[in-house]
């Protein structure tokens, strides 16, 4: 009874290990189950989901011109103090101070992509793009500027 | 059993608790000598049972310190708190490791950030703060590390 | 102080696994003293990446504190944001809209079994087994995928506000997931297959790191690692939240307290998510994915504690209220953390090889238990 | 066709028309080195590549790609990285014993070279008693790795080498008994011999039952001696990070990686030779036709494709396989491989003893 349990014990043992060796070798032979992505070369076909969070984007239209009221409610919202608002005053046509941003300042290095900003924002001004090979060789490159030079803000934003 | 019966039940092992109202569990303050034999009873009634210490908790009132203990049962599924009052000064709280053997890490987590002092603890030593940390407990509310805290 | 070089004065050897080791998956350092290969105690030494994340949300607003928590156990983040804004809800007693609720619970699955899929390809390959991890990953891959279209993001999500999810699901959610599925049955038996059913690995796994159900409890385990020893402890079932009291699954439940009971509860659980999926994916209620909230969330003066299944285990927040917009004190009761203390009263007696998959079976992922 | 064996008798003839006798030796010595040396660099490198490509494709990975056509100038590659590394040696090391390791290791590779038949009449050294050489020189690596171990002056060297030292002695034995289940149906130890008394059949074939058993019992053995995994404990990666060369660096940890696959190589060789044949080629019956286009195939090709048919095989078993423990291994060895294959000598002796063999 031993003889024949150590024999049974033995087949089963190898029987087990076949199984899984045929599973190895079926896709050894089947070379149509890879999935490998050679992410460099297939930069032209990569397409990401359109609402991959990548980084805050300020975007501008043809006339340079933003939606930003700065009114801080980004910088409010933001946990870990990833975008400055610098704010300045414009002389407006009618001789009147207007409050405008200088400079919205985004530290990406900062930035943990958590779109907090993106929902605070009253007026669309800022959105996530999705852009991710961020690395850069200084970090000061980090620290962006998201207007543009010169841009001002659109008519009828307030 | 529900938090009215729970409530009768530990009233009559610890007449001098006093229960906290509007809680969403019961909620019991007790001295800080009090807590070893109320534990040990806690865990060993055997229409009580709580014998699953799923949470401890310091926390700095600035005038004191307070420990709170969330206490569940396996089997019966009833929780409750429990929260012992510590002087800011020298708190010090007996060691309950031996009771639920979990409180051990966490008592040793919360004597690093807290300093409070668990009484015939088995192994009380620094866990995560470095070998040889000196000054302050970081988690306290006057805590202020000017070095390592980034301003922005 | 702990003693990490040399050896004792018996004469035993005092070996550091970690913090940088390939078996610890993280910067967990463990003083494991030996006596030739045979296991007398293991010490945990932690601290490495403790970002003290606590204290960092005594300063954080109630709809910021959230994305801090998608970096505790960041396998399971939507399952720890989720428990985030429930305890929120909780204080200010906001009504989540169904649709909203619907999505969350899905959400929560997908991060259970992508959580599971990484965990069954890293135990396996602690045990020497290569291949397993990239097939692990291949289904898990479909998961990242479905994630990122509809929360732009792979691994920490920030899915979650406090009365909903921050977006409607992708047009494509509900096709994709059908298809992960599919995909899903028609590999898990390759599972066993390749691993399960493998002589090497069941004799690596059964009757190593035995703890008793009694111990389990008293050591606070949870999660598989308490199921595995027979202790029904799922927070879905007991303590119900959000629509599970609705749902039809079984907890899983294994007898045999050791590593192979605990690598079965998963390997059962990851089955388990699939049929509560099937059961809400054509049953998506119309409406609002989100509720109408203050703009400024002050929870009221008092104290909160709220607890939910993530795939390690019961992970709890316990919040104290001043009133304000953040919390007073906010403590993290972190599944990793609780189950790392067993490790010991496991490992004891075993042999580094045994260690090495008692580590896996626990599947303890670093920053969870360092917070 | 010309044969390794007509170039060979060519230089040689060459050589002793030319030169004086001694001359004549020392010069066919430097060739034979120069010969074995390059032969070693290109198995290290094809073996490399090769590994590294059943291991991509078994995971549904494409592999190296990008070094070459194909990726088959990555192992190149590699060399040239680990050529420019720079080799350490630890603070508290044993310096002699720790440099001298890897070279060892190298040098007991090169020694079981010797016998090894790789065509038809084509060996260094056509000895009397290959099969006693190449078992005895073979348990000459365990020193290697345990010098290695020990002089690293790291406790996971340490570990992994005294494991390594358990495992190759015990599986030593089960390898040496499943080799002599052929000796004993030849009656020599001579491995050209070996081969030609295969002529009417390669011996897993006639050998019956017991000479497919002791055939796994050989290659369990082996991949066990070569520490390859299921029972790669001495280097058990998630355990003892690289077991005993975690200390080694650059060229150093090169030359045990070298020497790990070419005994892979040689055990794969010797396995080749005692049950499948060696360079014989495949014949079925009476089908003249068929064993003709057989002998058409170069006997040196038969060789590499049977050797490299079972390098596959370990290696197969090791992208498949999780890992042993060591009490584990050592019950394995101790109480299935041992006496099973004791049992399967006796059989086979009566087998040889009656002549029911084919």
């Amino acid at each position: 009874m031993f003889l024949v349990n150590y024999i049974k014990e033995i087949f089963g043992a190898l029987k087990s290990l076949m199984v899984g060796m045929r599973r190895t070798l079926f896709y050894f032979t089947n070379h149509k189950q890879i999935i490998t992505e050679q992410y460099p070369d297939n930069r032209a076909t990569l397409k990401l989901a359109d609402r991959f969070k990548g980084e805050v984007v300020m975007p501008h239209d043809e006339n340079n011109e933003h939606r930003c009221t700065g009114c801080t409610a980004c910088e409010l919202a933001c946990p870990n103090g990833t975008i400055k608002v610098v704010t300045k005053f414009d002389i407006t046509p009618e001789g009147k101070k207007k409050k405008a941003i200088d400079k919205l300042v985004y530290h990406l290095e900062l930035c943990t992509m958590c779109n907090l900003c993106i929902t605070a924002c009253p007026s669309d001004a800022i959105v996530m793009a999705q852009t991710f090979e961020h690395s850069v060789f200084d970090r000061n490159q980090l620290t962006k500027v998201l207007n543009k030079e010169g841009s001002k803000i659109m008519e009828g934003i307030e | 059993m529900d938090q009215e019966a729970l409530k009768i039940a530990i009233t009559a092992l610890l007449p001098s608790a006093s229960v906290e109202e509007g809680t969403e569990w019961l909620t019991i303050n007790i001295e800080p000598t009090e807590w070893l034999s109320l534990a040990q009873q806690l865990r060993n009634d055997e229409f009580l049972l709580f014998d699953y210490l799923f949470c401890v908790t310091c926390v700095d009132w600035k005038t004191h310190v307070s420990m709170v203990y969330h206490l569940s049962s396996t089997t019966f599924r009833h929780n409750m708190v429990v929260k012992a009052k510590l002087d800011k000064a020298k708190p010090e709280i007996e060691s309950v490791s031996k009771i639920w053997r979990t409180a051990e890490l966490h008592e040793r987590e919360q004597y690093e950030m807290f300093g409070v002092q668990f009484l015939n603890h088995p192994d009380l030593r620094l866990l995560i703060l470095p070998d040889g940390w000196e000054g302050k407990n970081p988690m306290l509310k006057d805590f202020d590390d000017p070095i390592n805290m980034i301003k922005l | 102080m702990i003693e990490t070089v040399g050896s004792t004065a018996d004469g035993d050897l005092i070996i550091n696994i970690g913090p940088q080791h390939p078996a610890t998956h993280g910067v967990l350092h463990l003083v494991v003293t030996l006596h030739g290969e045979t296991i007398k105690k293991v010490e945990p030494h932690l601290g490495y990446i403790h970002r003290s994340i606590e204290k960092m949300c005594e300063s954080l607003t109630y709809r910021q504190y959230i994305y801090v928590t998608s970096r505790m156990d960041y396998l399971s983040s939507h399952i720890n944001n989720h428990a985030c804004s429930l305890i929120v809800e909780k204080g200010l007693q906001i009504e989540v809209p169904p649709r909203a609720q619907v999505i969350r619970v899905l959400m929560d699955e997908l991060t259970r079994i992508a959580s599971h899929e990484l965990w069954w390809g890293a135990m396996a390959m602690d045990l020497g087994a290569f291949t397993p991890f990239f097939h692990a990953f291949r289904e898990r891959e479909v998961i990242n995928d479905i994630m990122e279209e509809t929360c732009g993001a792979r691994l920490t999500m920030n899915y979650l506000l406090p009365g909903g999810v921050l977006d409607d699901i992708h047009p494509n959610f509900q096709r994709k997931v059908k298809d992960f599925i599919k995909l899903f049955k028609s590999k898990i038996d390759e599972y066993d297959e390749m691993v399960t059913g493998n002589i090497i690995f069941q004799s690596r796994m059964k009757d190593v790191g035995y703890i008793s159900a009694a111990d389990a409890i008293s050591f606070g385990c949870s999660g598989p690692t308490l199921r595995g020893s027979g202790v029904s402890c799922d927070v879905r079932k007991i303590y119900p939240y959000e629509i599970y009291d609705k749902l039809d699954f079984e907890e899983v439940l294994e007898s045999g307290g050791d590593s192979f009971a605990r690598y079965m509860v998963r390997i059962r659980e990851m089955k388990q998510s699939i049929r509560i999926i099937e059961q809400l994916i054509d049953n998506i209620p119309e409406g609002e994915f989100q509720a109408k909230t203050k703009a400024v969330l002050k929870l009221p003066k008092g104290e909160f504690y709220q607890r939910v299944e993530t795939a390690r285990g019961e992970f709890g927040i316990y919040i104290v209220s001043e009133g304000g917009t953040t919390p007073y004190r906010i403590k993290f009761r972190s599944p990793g953390f609780s189950n790392l203390s067993a490790l010991d009263h496991m490992a004891r007696g075993g042999k580094i090889g045994d260690l090495v998959a008692m580590m896996g079976t626990l599947d303890l992922v670093i920053p969870d238990i360092d917070r | 066709m010309w044969s390794f064996s007509e170039i060979a008798n060519m230089i040689h003839t060459w050589l002793n028309d030319t030169f004086s006798p001694t001359l004549v030796t020392i010069i066919e010595m430097v060739i034979m080195g120069v010969l074995v040396i390059s032969l070693f660099a290109v198995l290290g490198l094809i073996l490399v590549i090769m590994e590294r490509k059943v291991s991509a494709w078994m995971q549904i990975r494409l592999g190296p790609n990008r070094v070459g056509p194909k990726g088959i100038f990555q192992s190149a590659a590699d060399t040239l990285k680990l050529l420019m590394k720079e080799a350490m040696t630890p603070n508290g090391a044993d310096k002699f014993l720790f440099n001298f390791a890897p070279y060892l290791a190298i040098i007991v590779a090169m020694l079981l070279m010797a016998p090894i038949v790789f065509a038809k009449d084509f060996t260094m050294w056509d000895l009397n008693i290959g099969v006693l050489y190449v078992s005895a020189v073979s348990s000459l690596s365990v020193i290697s790795i345990l010098m290695a171990g020990w002089a690293s002056n790291n406790k996971y060297s340490l570990l992994g080498a005294m494991r390594s030292g358990a495992q190759i002695v015990s599986y030593e034995l089960s390898a040496g008994l499943a080799i002599l289940t052929v000796v004993v149906l030849t009656g020599t130890l001579n491995l050209n011999e070996i081969i030609l008394s295969q002529q009417n059949g390669w011996w897993i074939f006639k050998g019956h039952i017991p000479i497919i058993i002791s055939f796994l019992i050989f290659i369990i053995a082996v991949t066990a001696e070569t520490n390859r995994a299921p029972f790669d404990l001495a280097e058990a990666e998630s355990e003892l990070t690289a077991g005993f060369h975690t200390e080694y660096s650059g060229m150093k940890f090169a030359l045990f990686f070298l020497a790990e696959y070419v005994n892979v190589f040689i055990v794969c060789a010797i396995g080749a030779t005692l049950f499948l044949g060696g360079w014989m080629p495949f014949h079925i019956g009476n089908w003249e036709g068929f064993n003709h286009i057989m002998d058409y195939i170069p006997s040196s090709l038969w060789f590499f494709g049977k050797t490299f048919f079972l390098i596959f095989l370990i290696m197969w078993f090791r992208w498949t396989f999780p890992r042993l423990r060591i009490d584990q291994l050592l019950n394995l060895e101790w109480k299935y491989l041992l006496p099973i294959s004791m049992v399967n000598l006796l059989i086979v002796t009566a087998m040889a003893i009656l002549g029911w063999h084919f």
